[in-house]
């Protein structure tokens, strides 16, 4: 098993994680091992292929994971009891992403998904409203319960796109705000 | 003994039914509907029937399609587990018109304790203490305000058909009452097809004690010690043990003695319980369960006794095997409820498939769950997957197994609060018994997402070591550049909603 | 307590050391060979060192890989298991010497328990009754021969360094004791590297009984009751139970001073088990094992004990924390070995990958198991995959709910010795508890390979129903005429090679 | 998901299913229901696809399938706690085998083979002799056990392919055998 040859020069290939907000240079080598921003860590990843357990052992401690990947470097697993999200970029990639403005360029813009598939049972918010966090924004009914969905930062409702009654698709836009400056 | 049972219930429950009453040469008879075809509780019955659509309503909760089941298949007894028909008085009167044995007490016990608030009134009657509130339900949202002026804030509305947290809203301002009596309402009728709601006083950082009762129509009644419930959220158990580490041995007497006066008050047959609140060293009476609970499991730990073993026996016509003073309680048990929620987004239901499935194993522990590899989870049903329970000969042995064995559980595909439990096993209030409703609410860190330094390396690694192995797996894609991102509005720690945890149920 | 633990083992029985030191708090690392880098062994300890290849003498027997490793990881102590290096006396010493903690009795105590021929010895110098035979190992064939015509036939001939039926050859002819001693002198040799073999008198329908004990080298011996594990074939237990069902109170506690006579003639620290036979209402000394036995999991069921943290007291120093009379025992447990073997094929050695695994669960039910989805199955190591254990209030229902448990149970991707398991827990003699070591031999029945009607109509259907999927799935294929078919020589319901279960072990 | 059509007429698909040595016709109906020699019985299978737990409901009657496909119409599955092996056919193919001689024609040979990986022990037998139900034929080690591969019926030693000392894989042929006449 081979991967591709590093873009930039070095003993291996190099790749930019995001893990929980924080971004990092890894260099896996030809034995699997890997170097995190500088340190040097002995790994390795066994088990009998992707959507099954994988041993991830790091330093010496093991580690079940039980990863899943959705399209283009983005994965999900469990670790350590806890579920998170992480994205891999090669380093060309990565600079092309730097160059153009990446991740900053939509900052202020933000809307409200449906988490579940559901039954929209009430709108508390209206158009040009600013909600400020912790406010209810919409009722989604599912599994019996309704679910209040509140606002976690202050933002203005820009649209309103479901109404009450309405079955919604997990995923779904449900209201899209733009940000509020703030003084 | 019967000679044979249809289940009238799904998931763990009725895999746990299932399993009795295959230990005791019962035959048995599954329901399903289209969604649980794989389902593990039809796999291991006798026979398995089709009764509708996933919709609950047109399956689960179809009484008609239900005895027409039993019809078919010759089941000379029905158990209707917990939730859907269990606690519906017309179901248990439907079954014995149709000539079959109901698994549970009479329509009558049922209807009586079911109306919450007539469940109030027999049991002041009684001389069991209740907590002050309404007799009766009431009328509006304006009538609710004023009710809820004279037993003093905060209050609490709840369905009188009600149970599990649903049509249940605490209100501590009284601009806000008539709101959240409309809410209660629609959220009762939709889920038990009856608004009636009520109000009680609020007790704000309640213990829940509830006592576990058996009787058997031929007079006897007997307990099997208390479990204690108080960690919750969204009035929703979250995790259960036996016994109370609050009780001694005067007082587990005391509550259970009450628990028995309660039961003979109605004639109770079968498997019920009695729930309490106890704040400041008064126990108050909240509702008796005409059924199975959820956390049967640390009562069979601590006692040795298959509950549904019981119910099978006194449905049989059969005496208690036991006397009061033979009931045995060894050790301490723990529960924790694994449900397809997201515990870091404020308990939102989670879909998927069940990708892996690990279960622990090994001393003291037991699992009792409703899924395998394969599994969809969807959102026609409860959230419930499975029930993890550990046994030790004390509370802080059995804390420490259920942290272990939660190490060891692993379900891959769906999000869990697995994540949640591993925090509250290791918490200083948790492991010294400092419970109360209000654990979760007053416990806001354990919300607080976040990887330690380590995990986080770890994370690093496991994901540069997987894209690196998918690429050299598969040629190069191209990768998007400026593409989908984890959206800021969702980023940081803060659940989308806040937990609500500061209920009685 | 000791602050860290090595364990030097692979499989269920490294996992349930691992768990039982993680509930203590003891820091686990984990040793692994080149085939095990996936078990759950590794991935469930704190650390995880790789010693060596597959081959078991250049890893997991490898003593000085194993000190190395703990070196590395700073290890105070080192935990054995059973098998591997757990009954090698100069394994505890190299322990012992290079500053660590053995967890099990001392090397001169193993030393002296692992020669059969000096435990004998030692065992009738201190009054416990032993089988009639040579008190020394054999020099030869011929020797072999006249030792057993003084004996009297049938004779058993074992390895002096041995255990677990390797080496063990039962002679019921004077003409065939020579080539049966070769045979044995060369098991021996290749399993425990020590080819001393000595001769039995053979007891041809003994029962096994063996007591549970404990020492802590304060003075303190106790014993935990007995078990009976006379279920076994080739000389391997496939079903144990505590307690037997052959004794009453008074015999019980007959066998069980013995025993704690037995472990105090050898100063015994730690968990250890004398085994005995009973016939014709005698009981004999058989070995006495200085480790933890595969069948722990039924004494820690009906006394509520984990041995493993018992172990762990007694190796940080701790005394045993109960008295004789506070030992319980609770109802009946038993335990089914799960192993990688085709009952109906003569118990050959099956190999595989683990596709699918399908764990019981419900009250009573434990599962120590060593595998997981995905893990190959290899010929490297003992065929145990795991433990299936149940509980209840007596034998009678334990054994039914070990049926339903069985019912539950699917390994998929290798043969197990499951399908047997199946039809002795409905057999009427085993029910009936008129066991004895010859139990297989005497039911020939159990190894007739045959579904019923139902079972052979729901394999057609099946059958046609895969391929049905299968052909409308992908483009159907030309079938091959006149193909690869089952062959006629192996067909049929006998099993390529007899069952040998008339051993003692 | 359509089958291929039936060969010889009638509704559904015929095949020809061989279990533990007895041989049904079967049809399979569009619904999926079965006709096993000439009985109906309604039949569903569902779950998640090959290689996991299948749900067969024969009667109503629930069982879990699981189940491996070799090549060309062979599986093995596991069912009631059995397992059982079973060759399926379509209608067509089974009667061109029945024409050709099938099954019967290679009556009478037969080898022994190595039922898993090992080292040969001891040839228990020579070239000629005729060897006797339960009698010896070689000892394989394996799992640190000696196996003797017994005789199960007469049959005459042909040919022995192995050594004392030799490795052998699971599957190799050990020793050849011609059948004996029997009065």
């Amino acid at each position: 098993m081979r991967a591709p040859r590093a873009v930039d020069g070095g003993t291996g290939s190099r790749y930019v994680v995001s893990v929980a907000g924080e971004t990092h240079d890894v260099v896996v080598d030809v034995d699997g091992n890997v170097v995190i921003d500088g340190s040097a860590h002995e790994a390795s990843l066994s088990g009998p292929g992707p959507a099954r357990m994988r041993t991830l052992i790091l330093d010496g401690k093991p580690r079940a994971v039980c990863a899943e990947t959705r399209s283009g470097g983005f994965w999900e697993f469990e670790i350590d009891g806890d579920r998170v999200g992480a994205e891999v970029l090669d380093a060309r990639a990565a600079r092309v992403r730097a160059l153009s403005g990446g991740a900053g360029s939509e900052r202020g813009a933000a809307s409200l998904k449906a988490p579940m598939p559901g039954l929209v049972v009430e709108i508390a918010v209206e158009t040009g409203e600013i909600v400020e966090p912790g406010a209810a924004v919409v009722i989604v009914e599912a599994m019996k319960m309704e679910n209040e969905l509140r606002a976690t930062a202050a933002a203005r409702v820009e649209r309103i796109l479901v109404a009450p009654g309405e079955a919604v698709e997990k995923g779904q836009i449900l209201v899209e705000f733009a940000e509020v400056e703030r003084k | 003994m019967i000679e044979s049972v249809l289940v009238a219930n799904r998931g763990e429950i009725a895999l746990r039914v299932i399993r009795g009453a295959r230990e005791l040469g019962i035959r048995t008879i599954a329901v399903f509907s289209d969604a649980d075809r794989d389902s593990p509780h039809v796999v291991h019955a006798d026979k398995a029937v089709l009764i509708g659509p996933a919709a609950a309503s047109r399956s689960y909760l179809d009484i008609d399609k239900v005895l027409e089941a039993a019809r078919t298949t010759g089941a000379v007894a029905v158990h209707p587990g917990y939730g859907f028909l269990a606690e519906r008085a017309d179901f248990a009167r439907a079954v014995a018109d149709a000539g079959l044995v109901f698994v549970g007490p009479t329509a009558e016990t049922i209807r009586a304790m079911g109306d919450k608030t007539e469940a109030r009134r027999r049991m002041a009657d009684a001389g069991v203490p209740v907590v002050p509130g309404t007799a009766s339900p009431l009328g509006s949202g304006s009538e609710a305000r004023e009710v809820a002026s004279e037993v003093g804030l905060p209050v609490v509305l709840k369905a009188a058909a009600g149970g599990g947290g649903k049509g249940m809203r605490v209100v501590r301002r009284l601009d806000e009452v008539a709101a959240a009596f409309d809410a209660a309402a629609r959220e009762a009728r939709a889920a038990f097809g009856d608004g009636s709601v009520y109000v009680e006083r609020f007790l704000e950082r309640p213990r829940h004690i509830e006592v576990q009762l058996f009787g058997d129509g031929f007079g006897n009644v007997v307990h099997l010690h208390e479990r204690e419930c108080s960690i919750q959220r969204r009035h929703q158990k979250l995790i259960e043990e036996a016994p109370s580490s609050l009780l001694g041995p005067e007082e587990r007497r005391a509550v259970g003695e009450a628990a028995v006066r309660a039961a003979r008050a109605v004639d109770y047959i079968g498997a019920g319980t009695v729930e309490f609140l106890y704040q400041d060293g008064e126990f108050f009476f909240l509702e008796m369960n005409t059924r199975l609970q959820v956390e049967h499991p640390v009562t069979e730990f601590v006692t040795g006794v298959d509950l549904v073993e019981w119910q099978f026996r006194v449905a049989s016509g059969e005496a208690i095997p036991m006397r009061q003073s033979e009931i045995p309680l060894r050790g301490h048990a723990i529960e924790c409820r694994i449900t397809s929620e997201s515990p870091f987004d404020g308990f939102l239901p989670a879909t998927g498939t069940v990708r892996h499935l690990a279960i622990p194993g090994g001393p003291g522990v037991r699992w009792d769950g409703g899924i395998g590899v394969g599994s969809e989870i969807g959102l026609h049903y409860d959230p419930l997957l499975g029930k993890l329970i550990t046994w030790a000969p004390d509370r802080e042995s059995a804390i420490r197994r259920m942290k272990r064995a939660l190490g060891e559980l692993t379900i891959a595909g769906v999000s869990t609060c697995a994540p949640l439990l591993r925090r509250i096993v290791e918490e200083p209030d948790f492991l010294a018994g400092r419970l109360s409703t209000a654990y979760l609410t007053e416990h806001p860190e354990l919300f607080d997402a976040g990887l330690d330094d380590a995990s986080h390396t770890a994370a690093v690694a496991a994901a540069a070591l997987l894209e690196h192995e998918r690429r050299a797996a598969v040629p190069a894609p191209r990768m998007p550049h400026g593409a989908v991102r984890f959206s800021d509005w969702r980023a940081g720690t803060a659940p989308w909603f806040a937990p609500v945890a500061d209920g009685n149920g």
